[in-house]
């Protein structure tokens, strides 16, 4: 068995070297395709946050995705267009600057999953997944028929939103920028895990009744990791718009929620690197089976069929055995 | 609004309803008996259309293809059930959505690698076809009307089956306490595979019986699938009671919130505009229906308390 | 009174026909173990439940260091210093025995929210926990999985946990439940000296460990208090002799 | 999703266009277009009306390089950057919805890439977003909603029930219809997107009182009303647009859609020698009758091929306005470009007729001639 930490760095590798390679041998398309991977990668280390350390089954946050997006949608449509994106009670108008969008991307989502998680953390089990479901549903309806902006359509943004000091236009520059903010992300989960409120967490998945004892509230721990959890997904759907240069209802559909926790799974729930790999992996079958067959999903369904039946804890737990205790 | 138009809506909102029944009925006791959340049972509301169709194509009849397609949703139920859905049973409800969405990629993509990407078509048979008049002078297409009947049959004999027989009983008292059916000597695989091809057997023929009004297409089952899980989650999770009720409570809301809200709109804003979000909150009506039963009553309306 | 810790007054809970709790009111002090004894069914664990929050009683009060909390949760009663021991072992069994403990300590500074520090860097924290390990002998376990322990260790982190929490008072449910004759007498001895940190509301089912420990005894029956009394007042009752220690004396 | 590179190398053929002046390096057409999941039939005809024309020029130099975008933007605009950055074609097209296009068609125009649509045609790309990189040869998207609004008015049509899916497209169908349609509108509905029960649109219809139906339902969603419609007893007579009842589509809807007018810039029946070897060569090859949308596959690559035949597409400025010339015979008889690169053409009104076993379309009139569309104006290029 290898030790997970090795399979880590080799990981990290393969993000690192295969976009240089990529870029020495002038094959942009790689680098995008990499960039996605990294995208996936994000939105699912969101998930496992909820999923992986808080128990959450969120069948819903396609919801997180989708604002994240829109939020990149709306700011840069109104600046594109130079409409202000609002006259009353201050001006504000729509900005290309990307950390702006992520910023905003990154509080909307809170402010979506503050609401969404007090509502749907009053229920559990079958109904917590049926009801984040429902959420998922509801804004999915919404941006649908939300014409302003471009409803079933989407929005189009005709060039990729600016980064200071940066051609985001270029792949290899827009590959960086979210190959960092993952490298960042990933870090603060690994403190994030190992710190009082992750063991708290922790503890509140495993045995609610006996976080309860000792004074702490289950359900507000729980609320937290939903917020975090949205957030980096949020993020990542505002990237992921970027990437696109386009946003549209798909983004918040139940099989894209399905899809990210799909990487999850395939990764190893609970896992720091386990959505990183599902990801990686989920691209590469995505390219390689698409162009050998017209039904892929034929296989990528058997493939997840195999994990969830014979492989405890993913392709992490496969390699690497047991997860090992944080010491 | 007249008399006439309201009654007819109601009519295609208990219609829908019932349909909608026919699906979460298995999803329910599956759920209940099994405790598995199956998201694959919107493939097995497929197959039973999809076989309809093609036994429809191939015969000609409508009763043949019925036969069909609940042999066929039957037969499929209990092979899943076999290979797949009984090693999931100790299983937590993460790993069983995953391998459910992993069992609908491959019915999907399997049906439209044998079918084609192009949509099937079913019709109703002539002698049901038109409309009829009903009492109140309200002109109603006898087909929908044979929908209705045939759905409140098969509740019923559902309700009959769970009170009444050897296997309802069984079944009831699974739901209680597994332990106790395998103190009772009662064969639990086989018991097991029997629920899930009954609620396969169901939902193949809701799939065919609304085949022939709509178009057979891959994919027509996941929208009804999560229709269905609103349904069983207002109804609660395992009770038929619940199933049924929230189903015709599901059916009127998406029925009539298609007529009402705009019209209502239309008092405080300008046609056009009310039609557009009218339709919007229409579409979100049920789910916001399921949310707002979910916060007031955490486990649906008939669901067992924790 | 000011000696009384905690007290129920005419706790009385139903669930349908079956009565749980009939009018109990008992009461544990300063320095004492009040034992609660009775027959498997006899209502002991609705009975510790009502004391520590997660079921509400139909009717009756409890009192804790003077103060009413029948209407405070799990939480407000355990931040007041209500400790809690499980019957059946509440561990987060994927953690090392030294976070499950830590989790008590975190609970203690009632802080979690600490994102990016590790809790193993938090030497108040850390102390803390390894204090409460070392005092139930499981120092030499702190980094096993709280899987791996036996059923008798899990009791001893149970009691552990609620260490760490400095409480006013102990509720536990059946520590001695799984530990073999070495690990009763050792816990015994344990539970003897923790008395004069914190009283003990002690349920348990082995005999000689109450006879043992106790300074009173309730004797519960089909939800009833039919006795309460010094050990000696117990044995001699042969109303309690009768209804549930039969030949066992 | 690579499903076949079709490219025709012959030492012989090559060694002719080499001598032919214009492309001299060979042209690269990167086609994204919809193969698998719900509306595959449009994009398989478009795809096939494509490359029956390449193979009929029998010119060897045009590589055309197919991948299915399973109607979903995302994977469209993965295909683009894969197309534009990969396989770095010429030329791009393909794309059979609008949010696809809209999608797409922007950030590969800005790009560089000359795009020509062989069926989608939202109108802020007709409008403010116009680009002379952006050619259009299939119609605008209101130009069939014009025709029914104004053969609702032609036949006297003095109160008509309109209705559509509640997203953009929908809301321009029924604006389109609108537009040149002078009478009343009994009522406006907006139906949920991907819809398949219309119990309760029939039941508002038949209470109505209105003297005619339009309705725009792409896909399945037009099989499912025009069956339950035709079962409801309701017998007000129904029109639309082309796409719910065209060749692909009938077979499925079958006897409920007979007698349904519906709007058409083309039809198999357009009697021009042009059309009628379309017609003929489509069925020898791929053994069905063309689709409207094979017809504008089909018209696509011509235009294209005549404009390699007097421009290179290394000279953009000179390309461009080969294509702006519009230098070739349409299958729908008259065509040329307005300012903004949409069609002008003729838009006529069809019957679903029974011709032996098979449904299909007849021509029963001319709604519109030299038809261009209303957001030219908006286009500054």
């Amino acid at each position: 068995m290898m030790r997970e930490y090795y399979l880590n760095t080799i990981i990290l590798g393969i993000f690192i070297i295969i976009p240089i390679w990529a870029f020495i041998m002038d094959e942009p398309f790689t680098i995008t395709l990499m960039t996605r991977a990294a995208i996936f990668a994000l939105a699912a280390v969101g998930l496992n946050i909820a999923l992986g350390l808080g128990g959450l089954v969120s069948l819903g946050h396609a919801t997180f995705f989708g604002i994240g997006g829109y939020s990149m949608g709306i700011l840069a449509y109104h600046a594109q267009t130079f409409t202000p994106l609002m006259e009353w009670p201050i001006l504000v108008s729509g900005s290309k600057l990307m950390p702006l969008i992520w910023i905003n991307a990154v509080i909307m989502s809170a402010v979506a999953g503050l609401l969404i998680g007090i509502l749907s953390l009053r229920t559990s089990g079958v109904y917590f997944i049926m009801i984040t479901l429902a959420f998922g549903q509801m804004f999915f309806f919404f941006s649908i028929s939300w014409s302003a902006y471009g409803g079933e359509d989407g929005l189009s943004i005709y060039i990729r939103n600016s980064f200071p000091g940066l051609n985001t236009l270029v792949p290899i520059h827009y590959y960086t920028l979210c190959i960092t903010l993952l490298c960042a992300v990933l870090w603060i989960n690994s403190r994030l895990i190992k710190s009082p409120f992750g063991i708290a967490l922790n503890a509140a998945r495993q045995v609610p009744a006996r976080v309860e004892t000792v004074g702490l509230n289950p359900v507000r721990l729980k609320l937290a990791a939903f917020i975090m959890s949205g957030t980096v997904t949020g993020l990542a759907g505002a990237l992921f718009a970027d990437l696109n240069r386009f946003v549209s209802p798909t983004m918040f559909s139940w099989q894209t929620s399905g899809e990210i926790m799909v990487f999850v799974i395939i990764g190893g729930v609970g896992r720091l690197f386990g959505p990183v790999v599902g990801a990686l992996v989920f691209v590469a079958l995505e390219h390689w089976l698409g162009g050998l067959s017209d039904f892929w999903h034929i296989y990528l369904g058997l493939l997840l069929l195999g994990i969830v039946l014979f492989g405890r804890g993913g392709l992490i737990g496969m390699i690497c055995g047991e997860a090992r205790l944080h010491e | 609004m007249t008399f006439v138009l309201l009654a007819e809506q109601i009519l295609n909102g208990i219609q829908f309803g019932i349909m909608l029944f026919l699906m979460a009925a298995g999803l329910t006791l599956i759920f209940g008996v099994m405790g598995l959340i199956n998201l694959a049972h919107g493939s097995l509301y497929m197959i039973g259309a999809f076989s309809a169709a093609a036994v429809a194509g191939m015969t000609g009849s409508f009763i043949l293809a019925l036969l069909a397609a609940l042999t066929a949703s039957a037969a499929a139920g209990a092979l899943v059930e076999l290979l797949v859905i009984r090693r999931l049973y100790n299983k937590d409800h993460l790993d069983q959505v995953l391998a459910t969405f992993a069992l609908i990629l491959i019915f999907s993509e399997g049906t439209r690698w044998i079918f084609g990407s192009f949509p099937l078509f079913l019709d109703i048979p002539d002698p049901l076809s038109g409309p009829v008049t009903i009492p109140g002078g309200i002109q109603y297409p006898l087909y929908r009307l044979v929908l209705i009947g045939a759905g409140l049959f098969i509740s019923i004999g559902l309700g009959f089956m769970i009170t009444k027989t050897r296997i309802g009983i069984q079944i009831r008292a699974g739901e209680n306490d597994r332990e106790m059916i395998a103190a009772l000597g009662i064969n639990i695989s086989g018991l097991y595979t029997l629920i899930f091809s009954l609620g396969a057997a169901l939902a193949g023929l809701a799939g065919a019986l609304v085949g022939a009004i709509q178009s057979v297409q891959v994919g027509m089952g996941e929208p009804v699938l999560i229709l269905a899980f609103v349904v069983i989650v207002i109804g609660g999770i395992g009770s038929i009671k619940g199933a049924l009720i929230g189903a015709l409570l599901v059916g009127l809301t998406d029925t009539l919130g298609s007529i009402f809200l705009p019209e209502l709109l239309k008092l405080v804003t300008d046609p056009s505009t009310a039609t557009s979000i009218g339709s919007s909150l229409s579409s979100m009506a049920i789910y916001i229906l399921m949310g707002a039963i979910l916060i007031w009553r955490p486990t649906g309306l008939f669901g067992i308390k924790p | 009174m000011n000696n009384i810790v905690l007290s129920t007054k005419g706790l009385t809970k139903h669930f349908g026909a079956l009565s749980a709790s009939k009018n109990i009111t008992l009461d544990l002090r300063v320095g004492e173990i009040h034992a609660i004894i009775g027959p498997n069914g006899a209502g002991k664990s609705t009975f510790i439940s009502q004391v520590c929050g997660s079921i509400k009683p139909d009717n009756g009060t409890v009192h804790f260091l003077g103060r009413d909390v029948t209407q405070e949760t799990v939480r407000d009663r355990a931040q007041a210093g209500l400790a809690r021991s499980f019957q059946i072992s509440a561990l987060a069994m994927e953690d090392s025995v030294l976070q499950n403990a830590l989790l008590g300590a975190l609970g203690a500074s009632r802080n979690p929210w600490r994102f990016l520090s590790p809790a193993l860097g938090n030497k108040m924290l850390v102390e803390q926990a390894k204090h409460a390990l070392d005092r139930v002998g499981l120092s030499d376990h702190a980094n096993k999985r709280a899987s791996e322990l036996s059923h008798g260790q899990r009791r001893q982190l149970e009691v552990g946990i609620a260490l760490t929490l400095s409480p006013k008072a102990f509720v536990m449910d059946e520590p001695m439940a799984g530990l073999g004759f070495e690990g009763s007498m050792k816990m015994t001895s344990f539970l003897n000296r923790l008395r004069q940190e914190a009283p003990i509301l002690l349920v348990e089912h082995d005999m000689e460990a109450v006879f043992a420990l106790a300074d009173r005894i309730s004797v519960l029956v089909y939800g009833e208090v039919i006795a309460t009394g010094t050990v000696e007042e117990i044995r001699a009752d042969p109303y309690v002799r009768d209804a549930y220690l039969g030949e066992e004396l | 999703m690579k499903l076949g590179t079709l490219a025709l190398k012959s030492a012989l053929i090559s060694a002719v266009t080499v001598l032919s002046s214009a492309a001299m390096a060979g042209t690269k057409v990167g086609m994204i277009t919809t193969l698998s999941g719900g509306g595959a039939g449009l994009g398989i005809d478009v795809r096939d009306g494509f490359m029956l024309a390449i193979k009929q020029s029998g010119r060897s130099d045009i590589e055309v390089v197919i991948e299915d975008d399973q109607r979903k933007p995302d994977i469209a605009v993965q295909l683009a950057d894969k197309m534009v950055q990969s396989e770095k074609v010429d030329v791009l097209t393909g794309i059979i919805w609008s949010n696809l296009a809209m999608a797409v068609v922007p950030s590969v125009t800005a790009q560089g890439k000359i795009y020509l649509s062989p069926n989608a045609g939202p109108s802020p790309l007709a409008g403010a977003g116009c680009h002379p990189n952006y050619f259009n040869v299939a119609w605008q998207n209101d130009s069939l909603h014009n025709a029914g609004g104004a053969y609702a008015q032609s036949e006297g049509y003095k109160d008509v029930f309109i209705m559509a899916p509640n997203y953009p497209a929908g809301t321009d169908a029924l604006n389109g219809f609108k537009a040149l349609f002078e009478g009343d509108v009994a009522s406006e509905v907006y139906t949920k997107l991907g819809q398949t029960d219309y119990a309760s649109e029939i039941a508002q219809i038949r209470a109505s009182g209105a003297d005619a139906v339009y309705f725009f339902l792409p896909g399945g969603m037009g099989i499912s009303f025009l069956k339950q419609y035709s079962g409801s007893g309701v017998d007000i007579p129904v029109i639309g647009p082309a796409f719910s009842f065209d060749q692909g589509i009938l077979q499925a809807v079958g006897a409920a859609a007979l007698g349904v007018r519906n709007t058409s810039q083309w039809n198999k029946d357009i009697n021009t020698p042009t059309n009628k070897a379309f017609v003929g060569s489509f069925l020898a090859e791929y053994d069905r009758l063309p689709s409207l949308y094979a017809s504008q596959g089909f018209d696509t690559a011509n235009l294209l091929l005549s404009a390699l035949e007097t421009a290179s597409v290394s000279d953009n400025i000179g390309f461009r306005s080969a294509l702006k010339a519009a230098n070739f015979t349409s299958v729908r008889g008259d065509f040329k470009f307005g300012s903004n690169n949409h069609p002008i053409h003729n838009v006529y009104i069809r019957e679903v007729v029974r011709e032996g076993d098979i449904f299909t379309n007849k021509i029963i009139g001319k709604v519109l001639s030299d038809h261009g569309d209303p957001y030219s104006k908006d286009c500054k290029m």
